[in-house]
């Protein structure tokens, strides 16, 4: 079976990701590429080091691509992140969705990498000049104080009506 | 026996990638408290869990050969 | 000079147009690749005929960055465009845009392909199994009564100004 | 003299690419009027006028040596 979603050691190229969306109902293709910034916030990264549950993050990463199938209809999408240390410029993340017209594109795409940054079980942690630091997605603090993030939350309620 | 998994900061704190455990029959909130307090509650309070790899609240029972993860705020793309 | 604005007859490879982009402020590229359909409105393409006024298409495209720049800041962008018979599934257009945050690449790329379709010299004729038909953007058709587009218009009158 | 570039549809009805004419000193409404009603006036109303590469108004004079382009509704990407 082909692989869409799927967690790897080695460099990205988008071609790849690109080329398990293309098919003759598409005539859009969005990606969206990660990739390693040098300077946060006023602060210089040497490089990353991603960790991630693999076997859970991939399933994580099909099950994004289920929720946009189910969201926008006539959708193929694609999604690799890679883990392991990483320099700068080099691509943490690829996705790439193909749809019949644009604007679904651009709309799951970016929806796919809202939905990583809350589900997937993937972390970052930063490599200053002066000390490293596992990252947590600020955003999600609130949520995290009552177990799991709101998002998730919701979405087992939803499982659980099925 | 269950087993037990640690990533990113928890690994650092536990000092390990994962912990096997008598745990069968437990809640989640019931294993943290007889497993993990001596490495500190607060952080194990803002993870998430998954039960084989999905997300579980912390009330869910454990049973034998279940695998337990504690996802800490994640950070991935 | 690095020419990130161009009008070919080869096949477009994303990737080129992806590295142009790549940069160490970059943290995130949007990319948007149009594709030829099969079908649109229920008719069959057999395949499409793209043709260009090259030397101004180019400077169009351009623009198109520079508008992109003025817009959102720190910003790189690339954009191809194919001409001549392209088969279905084939890349008419690539286009890719780093930032340094995703939100600003998606919203960049997405204005670069709605502006592509209004004002750069490029036209794309159909071929289909009973005939052919070169296409207009049916959006476009009142304001081109006026002699050109609304939003070339709006521009021109900006340029009056400056 | 001017050079007149045909573009897609308008380039099938005139039959030619280019047309080299007098029309120094004329708006572009006069060149059109002098130079291409014969081709059909329709379908030169709805297309954009550029003069040497840039988007241009009909009452834009020509001067020699300019090159005019008919514009017909765009349909890339």
């Amino acid at each position: 079976m082909e692989k869409n979603y799927w967690i790897t050691e080695e460099p990205i190229q988008l071609q790849d990701v690109m080329d398990k969306v293309v098919r003759r109902e598409a005539g859009a293709i969005s990606t969206f590429t990660g990739i390693v910034r040098e300077f946060t916030k006023g602060k210089r990264t040497l490089y990353l080091e991603y960790q991630a549950y693999i076997p859970m993050a991939e399933k994580k990463l099909a099950q994004i691509g289920q929720e946009i199938a189910e969201k926008w209809g006539n959708t193929k999408t694609a999604i690799v992140h890679r883990i392991g240390k990483l320099d700068i410029s080099e691509i943490a993340v690829a996705i790439a969705v193909s749809t019949p017209h644009r604007k679904d594109a651009f709309e799951a795409s970016e929806y796919a990498i809202d939905r990583i940054k809350e589900i997937v079980p993937i972390w970052k942690k930063e490599h200053w000049e002066d000390g490293t630091l596992w990252i947590g997605d600020q955003q999600e603090t609130t949520a995290y104080k009552q177990g799991m993030p709101a998002k998730v939350q919701m979405e087992m309620k939803q499982g659980e009506k099925e | 026996m269950v087993e037990v998994l640690f990533f990113a900061e928890l690994r650092d704190v536990v000092g390990k990638d994962k912990l096997t455990v008598a745990a069968d029959g437990m809640t989640i909130t019931e294993l943290k408290e007889k497993w993990l307090t001596s490495y500190g509650v607060e952080k194990f309070n803002v993870a998430m869990v998954a039960i084989n790899e999905e997300y579980a609240p912390d009330d869910t029972l454990v049973k034998a050969g279940d695998v337990i993860a504690f996802i800490p705020p994640v950070s991935g793309g």
